[in-house]
């Protein structure tokens, strides 16, 4: 019993810096179908959702993904995270 | 070691001093500062504002000290990073170490930076003073500097 | 640029701003304090003394920061190295190097250093707790740290 | 005619660190007859002017000179040199 692949759940998204200015969303609460396994699955559901969102994500290579605030690679299994951040590359310092 | 999310400017003196006070094996402190420069791209800058991830920040602020403290002899260390809107001329990053002996002070000072760099969640965007934005682009020198530290010491 | 030989104490944050003021291109600050630790060689010390060459002192460090402006792009650098008679915990020298980019901050820090150890003419004596008073002996390993810079880049 | 090496000259002697406390002496002012040439010749002859002296100049490895205020190895000319330091090796920072 893979609850986590075969069940819905409910899940935070966040998005940051211009990847927040293109989608026009900074938090929101998404239900994720038994379909979405991986970052890379819910990138390709997120860009079927419109033009701002389709826009976002047009680049793969500038986004960059965070799992329950940790770092994660588009091919990571979204697993339990509750909380999933998408963002540029870093340029704090 | 501890690390600090503010808008608040920093004072330099006095944190030193209390990561020093009472440590008497200190005999190197390493500290650097990174600081809002006047123009950028050829622009002449207004403003800048950092934005950051409040929670994700301070988890790898931490990690990224703990990585330091096991790499380097480390009596304290401190990591203060200032969000929001900051002018040219305006501190931006604090990062101070403490060790014995200077090179481990240096080095562990310069690992902080470079992994701050490439691994905490900050963004930079610059308002230049004819009001146009501008995302700061990551820089792959900055990849590069953070990847030596994964490979052997020459 | 400039270097200055004092028995004061110094505040870092006040010599970074003098450093700093009007000059925006200024992006990163490194700077390093070396400190009188409080035990050497098993024993506690009471007091270090610091004698040196006056005017040699002044000549060679001058030299040196030369030397480093001439290896690395900085917009400013300061030296100040304490002289007399210090207590454990207190401040001996502080380098500052001040540049548009983080790399040639902390390299021509460290080089500083590297080069004030091994050619600046001071010289420190010990006296420990219980009265002896010792010269601290050269380190080989100062020696090596500053003929690093003679070699090639990597 | 080669002054400096044919006559006798006036030059300052100083000495810092253990140099000074063996020696006793902390600045001088010597005569320099024409055969001390060079540092090392200057040193042969300081050796000679009794024990404290020979102690203090025992160990050629820990003494470091310097010639009008710059480094200068043993094996240097004195030439017009009016101020010779003797110091050990360095210990600041």
């Amino acid at each position: 019993m893979s609850e986590t692949n075969t069940e819905t759940r409910d899940v935070t998204l966040r998005y940051f810096a211009w990847l927040r200015e293109k989608t026009g969303v900074s938090s929101e609460v998404v239900t994720l179908g038994p379909n979405i396994a991986t970052v890379q699955d819910l990138i390709d559901w997120l860009k079927s959702r419109g033009p701002e969102f389709e826009a976002a994500f047009a680049s793969p290579g500038t986004v960059r993904v965070a799992l329950d605030k940790v770092h994660a690679k588009p091919a990571a299994a979204l697993v339990t995270a509750r909380e999933i951040a998408f963002f540029p590359p870093v340029t704090g310092g | 070691m501890s690390v600090r999310v503010q808008n608040e400017p920093f004072d330099v003196s006095a944190e030193i001093a209390k990561l020093t006070v009472d440590d008497t094996t200190i005999g190197a402190v390493a500290t650097f500062i990174g600081k809002v420069r006047g123009s950028a791209h050829g622009a002449n800058l207004q403003s800048m504002t950092l934005e950051h991830y409040p929670g994700m920040t301070e988890t790898e602020l931490q990690d990224i000290e703990h990585q330091a403290s096991a790499r380097f002899r480390l009596n304290a260390s401190l990591i203060v990073h200032r969000v929001g809107d900051l002018k040219p001329g305006d501190d931006i990053v604090l990062v101070v170490t403490c060790s014995p002996h200077r090179q481990d002070a240096f080095q562990a000072c310069e690992f902080l930076m470079d992994y701050l760099k490439t691994r905490a969640p900050f963004w930079k965007k610059e308002t230049s003073v004819d009001g146009a934005g501008h995302w700061v682009d990551a820089r792959a020198c900055d990849d590069t500097a953070a990847d030596r530290w994964s490979k052997p010491s020459p």
